[in-house]
């Protein structure tokens, strides 16, 4: 059997975590193939319904990443993000779905090596959880 | 959607930096299969001249009316990419760049398999996404033709002369009771040892008397609203608080020195001194009687904590250690440093001071020099790496060279302006290299010591280079704004409120509107965003309960044909959800 | 290419920007940008400068071309912007805000508004000569494109070798130009430029280290300069970003660069070059990136990493990229004659004692010396040079920017030695002088 | 030590350590670093510099010296070191038990009557007055004391030869003392003093306005440091190789092919003069030249200097360059120094330790050889 090897979606903020995934590149820092990177312009534009149906599609893992609290080139959009994520995962919890697949990062524009160790981190913690029930179709 | 997309693709080996860890002659037969492509091909580098045309020829030969650029981040590339598009008569945003350079290429250097994958798979979320994209207009903004300069030192000043001699009206504000920033405290200065209150005072006086400059002194900014050109900025001055209207805004606020409490002896008082100390007891003549003196360099910079070189302490040490030696001719002075950085033609500088005699000994970083202060006698010691043994020093003063720290207040100021600090504390500039006095927000600039430690000569320069890059949007007398806004569909909103209640920028209102219903005619309240205040995050449409605001260019359905683009790893058919 | 006529005609107040590196780039973007119209003359047949032979910069290893290239072609696009490559200044009259300078346009026996820069004709050309823009490590053709970015993408014929200008034969490039843009009739031509200021900004040339016999430059195969090195591992070089040695051309174990070869020597150029700490660094990192099991050695005299960011830059190289710095400048490299390694000679600050360091490759961090020419454009312009060469400002400490003939402005390298970020802010303070000046207003 | 570091421009160290990587003595003797002795003179530790014995291990071959890039004039300031330790009472550890050194010292006494032109065969044309004059050097004392290995009398023989070759007959002075050289880089000025102005009533006294040397320190010697006591007259002083490349140049004479030949570049005619050229149009008159790899600015010294020092690190660097010499291929190697060619013939005059063959090459003399290779003798 071959190794389980998760689908992770991140929406990245155009200003910080965008740029920070830039700086992982241009620092040649290597990490897991797992990972598609959808830009926005904010972590605030991230409507709750990109990430619940990007599980429901299938995708073993979603992380939203902004800038840090206090950071975010928008003021408040970043709290918006925290705000929404969080209603989220109460949901999922009652959907039964594991809410460990979805993640919220802050990831500024010289945090390279975070990019990462989150990537890397998160793949791996998705590893364990195992494949999205969702994704199983007949 | 009016019209059938006819996507073309532009696959780019950017040299190897690409090709070297991407199959790219497969991902170009895929990206064929994709639904909506009708021409790909692949280029060495699609941002040189050849590629630019190769691609302008495809919009024409095939008819394109859309373009997905597969090469580095947009971050530097999209405005040549976009440019490019409009000059074949595209919209430009009808353009979109996968970045299959930092984001894949270069993270899996190792997994040419994986990463050619991952480039497919981009390529096909591109490609959904940009089935979807709309053209948008870019809006003219009216700049108002003044400039505001945060900090009176020697870099606003030349900052505000430059932009006032370009024709411009100038404010400084400055938060001391007097201009001349760290010049005040400076005694004579490299290179040329003129001395500092000459140079300060032939600053301050054409700055006093431009007619178009106007100084604030003992004045803090507390506030700033508004955006390139259209800044208002709430400056607080002893008396009265002032709301100055400005184009655009250039942070000069300088830094500090660094005050080595408890390292080598230093308690503020005595003869353990700072440079700058030791530069007041120069000005002021305190220094009579000196047969020796040591300086110690990097204290405090380039270790544990602080890991920066302060660039100028080398170039002040030598500058100093000359003064003293003319002085006192027959004093032993000596420089305990970890390295000479006498950069560039101040080489010339280190050359002079070997010349008087200043003795040059080098420390090990390892074993840094150990000072002991009994009273009025003091004790250095150097471990001489080279010669390998102990050499003791019984010197009059010790100076210490520190290095020039962020000031504590630029956390508060990069709020207010919303622009980033570094890790090191200093503000950070929009591209290392390239755009070294730009921030990355438009119509904000930077120059001097706030940027990194700087000296005199640099503090100009950068000025000067603040003022140019200032004084466009100026000259020009508008900005060309991103046409990435958020708009409301009135028939969708609800009137309410919540995107009012939440945007920063106070660009979302409520305004009443009569809505004739079919039967009924009634009063309501429906969201309004001002396109120019706008930033276009999109915060207020992911949470409009009734789906009526669409940000432009990132819309729900352009996103949502990403998401699933992104599990259907098969021959993509794109979904078209009307907007 | 632009007509005389055209020329005459200045609506807008019109600014001379002379040499095309990133410095000059970025005072005519700045100018430009703000409705002057600007001419930008330079030497070569390509703007781009140094800049446009650098793999990477540091200290964030961002692709030099990449940065650039983007720039480049705004100058090109640009409506404000008429570049004049493969053209020098020969004479500069009148006073600021009202300059004639006249230029040379040095035939380049191609029609520029007819060359499409396809290549046809490179591909036909039999005449194969050292390529200067790739450090002499390849060939190139006698009718050509410096490299495949070039702006203007206009070819060149080099007159000093081309079989048909030479000897009266040949002539291919001629018949294959289905454009029609070979002219072997072409002469040099002068225009008159009414100008309103001058931005000088000529850069810097490498110091040719032949006579430092020490190191054997030109004598040992594997001895070679950063210059070289830096085309070696770009990509776009002559070996396609692989580090070859002799005699086997497989890559090299260890490197040695050695720092001040000819900087901060009194017996050749004083001063110290500003860069070429940071750029070996740099190069030690790229070469561990191609090949994990390289050494590189640094061998410093001081190890001047003084920007934003660059001491960090150090640390990381020694840390994650295992450069060993070592603190001593090498005496002597002597060349086995049969395997072609190199023993470096010098002294271990360390151990304190002497020892020979036996390497793959030896690259020499040459110094940057004043452009070729520099005097000459002195006296056209009637400015001065500094004790160094380069040119001099009208106040070292406050006017840095500015030469003793008002209206003429220096930004980069040919004012005194700077890195890349430090060139672009002065092209753009140049730019700001030049906005004063032209405008008129408060001088 | 302050004055000595003025003089020598020490100041301007920046320990770039160029000296140490270039120095052969360091390269054999680990001991050894031109970086740390500077560096201990700008530290002050004037006594530690006297006191140590490798004070005077340096050949003072300008190896260094020549391409320091602060323009520290590295062997001047040895030698003023070297006397100021000699003032304190330290001496160099003189080879042959001191017995050079006496010999020159002995030379300085005025009323000493030589017997040192002994070697004036008869068909040798020599004279007591006249407008060139040949400075010998120490030529018949070497001859006493290493004929056992060398033949340093046929370099003066050959080179008088040539001399009359081009109708010169030049003066040859029994008052002619050493020249001081060796006293002078051994610290001992004083005697060195003396030395040359004796030296220097001689060649007032012949009046001559040219003084051909065949040993690159006497050139050296006359030429730098006579510089005082030679002023306001205006004699030229040439090195042999440069008068039989004019020779050459002109027509003058005409060399017969005598082989394959590599040269070993003395540290005194090539870094300390700037002679490199002279010896090898020489050479290339008379057969095929071969480099060997450290050439000219580059060469290696012979390990020797002012018969201050000899011992391991000096054979070691002798063999090394033997081994140099005949890996070119050449039929002989050619030195235009006396003391080079002593200095490499003692090495494999003893033990060696390495096989015969590698260091198997004739040494040979360029004025010998040349007078050798006279057409028509």
């Amino acid at each position: 059997m071959t190794e389980f090897s998760p689908r992770i979606v991140a929406f990245c903020c155009n200003w910080c975590s965008y740029v920070g995934a830039d700086l992982a590149g241009t620092s040649r820092l290597q990490y897991p193939d797992n990972i598609r990177i959808i830009k926005v312009m904010c972590s605030g534009q991230v409507f709750p319904s990109y990430i619940l149906k990007a599980l429901e599609l299938g995708a073993d893992g979603v992380m939203v990443a902004g800038c840090h609290i206090g950071d975010c080139h928008y003021v408040s959009g970043n709290k918006k993000a925290q705000e929404r994520v969080e209603t989220l995962l109460r949901v999922m919890k009652t959907l039964g779905l594991d809410p460990r697949r979805v993640r919220l990062e802050w990831i500024s524009a010289s945090e390279g090596v975070k990019f990462a160790n989150t990537v890397k981190e998160f793949v791996e913690e998705v590893k364990e959880l195992g494949p999205n029930q969702l994704g199983v179709r007949e | 959607m009016k019209d059938e997309p006819r996507i073309g693709v532009f696959v780019c080996h950017c040299g190897t930096n690409i090709g070297g860890y991407v199959d790219v002659p497969s991902v170009v037969e895929y990206a064929r299969t994709l639904v909506g492509v009708v021409h790909v091909e692949r280029n060495t580098y699609t941002c040189a001249d050849d590629g630019l045309t190769a691609i302008k020829k495809a919009i024409k030969d095939h008819n394109l009316n859309r373009v997905i650029v597969a090469s580095c981040t947009p971050r530097t590339h999209a405005p040549l990419f976009r440019s490019a598009v409009a000059d074949a008569g595209l919209n430009p945003y009808l353009f979109e760049l996968v970045n299959i350079r930092e984001h894949c290429s270069w993270v899996h250097m190792k997994e040419k398999e994986a990463a050619t994958q991952k480039a497919k798979d981009l390529i096909r979320m591109g490609v959904a996404r940009t089935a979807l994209l709309e053209p948008q207009e870019e809006i003219r903004i009216s700049v108002t033709p003044s400039a505001l300069v945060i900090g009176g030192g020697i870099a606003g000043m030349t900052a505000a002369l430059s932009i006032a001699n370009q024709g411009f009206k100038v404010d400084i504000v400055e938060k001391d009771s007097e201009m001349g920033g760290m010049l005040r405290y400076l005694n004579d200065l490299y290179p040329g040892g003129r001395k500092a209150s000459l140079v300060m005072d032939e600053f301050i006086g054409k700055v006093k008397n431009h007619p178009k400059i106007e100084v604030h002194t003992s004045s803090t900014i507390k506030k700033v609203d508004g955006y390139i050109g259209n800044f208002t900025v709430s400056v607080q001055n002893e008396k009265v608080p002032l709301d100055i209207k400005t184009g655009i805004i250039v942070v000069a606020t300088g830094a500090d020195e660094f005050k080595p409490v408890n390292l080598y002896g230093y308690s503020g008082s005595g003869n353990v001194l700072t440079e700058l100390e030791l530069e007041e007891r120069l000005k002021n003549g305190s220094l009579q009687k000196l047969d020796s003196a040591v300086f110690i360099q990097c204290v405090g910079s380039r270790g544990e904590g602080r890991s920066y070189c302060s660039r100028i302490c080398c170039n002040v040490a030598i500058k100093n250690s000359k003064l003293l030696k003319q002085t006192f001719p027959e004093a032993d002075i000596n420089i305990l440093h970890n390295g000479i950085h006498a950069y560039g033609t101040y080489e010339k500088m280190y050359r002079e001071a070997q010349e008087l005699g200043v003795g040059f000994r080098k420390y090990s970083k390892e074993k840094p020099p150990e000072v002991t202060v009994d009273g009025e006698r003091m004790r250095v010691k150097l471990y001489h790496e080279l010669m390998g043994r102990e050499i003791e020093y019984t010197p009059d003063i010790i100076v210490l060279s520190t290095p020039l720290i962020p000031h504590p207040e630029n956390g508060d100021l990069s709020r207010m302006l919303k622009v980033p600090l570094g890790q090191d504390g200093f503000f950070l500039e929009a591209h290392v290299k390239l755009r070294p006095v730009d921030f990355a927000t438009d119509g904000i600039f930077l120059c001097g010591s706030a940027r990194a430690p700087a000296d005199i000569i640099e503090s100009i320069n950068q000025g000067y280079s603040a003022a140019s890059r200032a004084a466009i949007p100026l000259m020009n007398g508008y900005v060309q704004a991103e046409a990435i806004t958020a708009v409301v569909d009135e028939t969708k909103c609800i009137g309410c409120g919540y995107c009012a209640s939440i945007c920063p920028y106070r660009a979302a209102s409520m305004n009443e509107k009569t809505v004739i219903a079919e039967e009924v005619t009634y009063l309501t309240k429906k969201s309004y965003i001002n396109p120019v205040l706008c930033k276009g995050c999109g915060t207020c449409a992911a949470g409009c309960p009734a789906g009526a605001i669409t940000p432009n260019h990132f819309t729900l359905p352009q996103i949502m044909a990403t998401i699933k683009a992104f599990q259907q790893p098969g021959a993509y058919i794109y979904d078209r959800i009307k907007a | 290419m632009p007509h005389a006529g055209r020329w005459q005609v200045n609506e807008m107040k019109s600014v001379l920007v002379i040499g095309g590196g990133i410095a000059g780039i970025q005072s005519s973007l700045d100018l430009a940008n703000r409705g002057y119209h600007i001419y930008l003359v330079e030497r070569e047949p390509s703007i781009g400068g140094h800049m446009a032979l650098l793999d990477k910069t540091f200290p964030t290893n961002d692709c030099s071309m990449c940065i650039l290239a983007p720039k480049m072609n705004e100058c090109n696009a640009h409506p404000n912007i008429d570049i004049l490559s493969y053209s020098e200044v020969m004479d500069l009259s009148g006073n600021a805000g009202d300059f004639t300078a006249r230029v040379q346009r040095k035939a380049r026996y191609i029609n520029e508004e007819k060359c499409t820069g396809c290549g046809d004709c490179t591909a036909r050309c039999p005449s194969k000569v050292p390529n200067e823009y790739n450090g002499n490590l390849d060939k190139r053709k006698s009718i050509f494109l410096p490299y495949p970015q070039a702006v203007p993408r206009v070819m060149t014929i080099d007159r000093e070798h081309c079989i048909y200008l030479t000897k009266g034969k040949c002539g291919n490039c001629k018949k294959v130009c289905n454009a029609g843009a070979v002219d072997y009739e072409q002469k040099d031509t002068f225009v008159d430029l009414n100008v309103a200021a001058v931005i000088v900004a000529t850069g810097f040339d490498m110091f040719d280290p032949t006579h430092m016999q020490e190191y054997g430059y030109g004598k040992y195969a594997n001895v070679i300069t950063a210059m070289e090195y830096e085309r070696m591992i770009c990509a776009s070089g002559p070996t396609g970003g692989h580090l070859e040695t002799a005699p086997d051309k497989e890559h090299p174990g260890k490197i040695a660069f050695i720092q001040c070869v000819g900087s901060r020597d009194l017996q050749h150029n004083p001063y110290c070059c500003s860069v070429c700490c940071m750029h070996a660094i740099k190069e030690s990192i790229l070469a561990r990136e191609h090949y994990e099991d390289i050494k590189p050695y640094i061998f410093y005299t001081d190890l001047r990493a003084v920007g934003k960011g660059f001491e960090e830059y150090a640390v990381r190289g020694e840390k994650e990229y295992g450069i060993k710095y070592i603190r001593g400048r090498p005496g002597q490299i002597i060349e086995d004659a049969s395997t072609k390694k190199l023993t470096v000679w010098y002294d271990d600050t360390v151990n304190r004692k002497v020892k020979g360091l036996e390497v793959d490759m030896a690259v020499l961090c040459t110094s940057l010396i004043p452009a070729k020419g520099s005097d000459k454009l002195a006296a056209i312009l009637d400015i001065e040079l500094d004790e160094y060469g380069l040119y001099k400002s009208r106040d070292e400490l406050t006017a840095p920017l500015d030469t003793r003939r008002p209206g003429v402005f220096i930004a980069g390298y040919c004012q005194s030695p700077k890195d890349i970020p430090e060139s672009v802010a002065q092209g753009s303070g140049a730019a700001a002088r030049a906005t004063e000046v032209a405008g008129g207003a408060y001088i | 030590m302050k004055q000595i570091i003025k003089r020598t421009k020490a100041y301007y160290c920046v320990e770039c350590g160029k000296c140490s990587g270039s120095c052969p003595v360091a390269r054999v003797n680990e001991g050894f670093s031109p970086r740390v002795i500077v560096e201990r003179a700008l530290s002050g530790m004037k006594g530690e510099i006297e006191g140590d014995r490798e004070l005077w291990t340096c050949l003072t071959c300008e190896a260094c010296t020549t391409k320091c890039p602060s323009t520290v004039k590295f062997s001047e300031f040895i030698r003023g070191m070297r006397s100021s330790a000699f003032n304190s009472g330290y001496t160099s550890r003189c080879s042959q038990g001191g017995l050079l050194h006496s010999i020159q010292r002995v030379q300085s006494y005025r009323d000493l009557v030589q017997n040192r032109l002994q070697w004036i065969s008869d068909d040798l044309k020599t004279s007591t007055e006249g407008e060139v004059l040949y400075f010998t050097g120490c030529l018949p004392y070497f001859e006493n004391l290493f004929s056992g290995f060398v033949n340093p009398l046929e370099i003066a023989r050959s080179t008088v030869k040539i001399l009359n070759k081009a109708g010169i007959s030049p003066v040859v002075s029994p008052n002619e003392r050493c020249c001081g050289h060796d006293l002078l880089w051994t610290g001992n000025v004083e005697t060195f003093q003396k030395l040359a102005r004796l030296n220097v009533e001689m060649i007032k006294e012949s009046g001559a306005s040219r003084i051909v040397t065949s040993c690159p320190e006497c050139l050296r010697t006359l030429k730098l440091d006579y510089a005082d006591f030679l002023e306001g007259t205006d004699i030229e002083i040439v090195h042999i190789s440069e008068f039989i490349s004019s020779l050459i140049k002109n027509n003058d004479i005409k060399l017969n092919r005598a082989g394959i030949m590599t040269y070993q570049d003395p540290c005194r005619l090539g870094r300390h003069m700037g002679i490199y050229d002279a010896p090898r149009e020489v050479i290339k008159s008379m057969g095929e030249l071969v480099e060997m790899n450290k050439n000219r600015e580059e060469s290696s010294c012979c390990g020797v200097s002012a018969w201050a020092t000899c011992e391991g690190n000096s054979k070691q660097m002798q063999i090394e360059r033997l081994i140099e010499a005949k890996s070119t291929g050449a039929d002989m190697l050619v030195t235009s120094c006396p003391k080079c060619l002593i200095h490499l013939r003692c090495a494999v005059h003893n033990q060696i330790p390495v096989e015969k063959e590698k260091v198997d090459i004739p040494v040979v003399d360029l004025t010998v050889a040349a007078c050798r290779a006279l057409a028509g003798e």
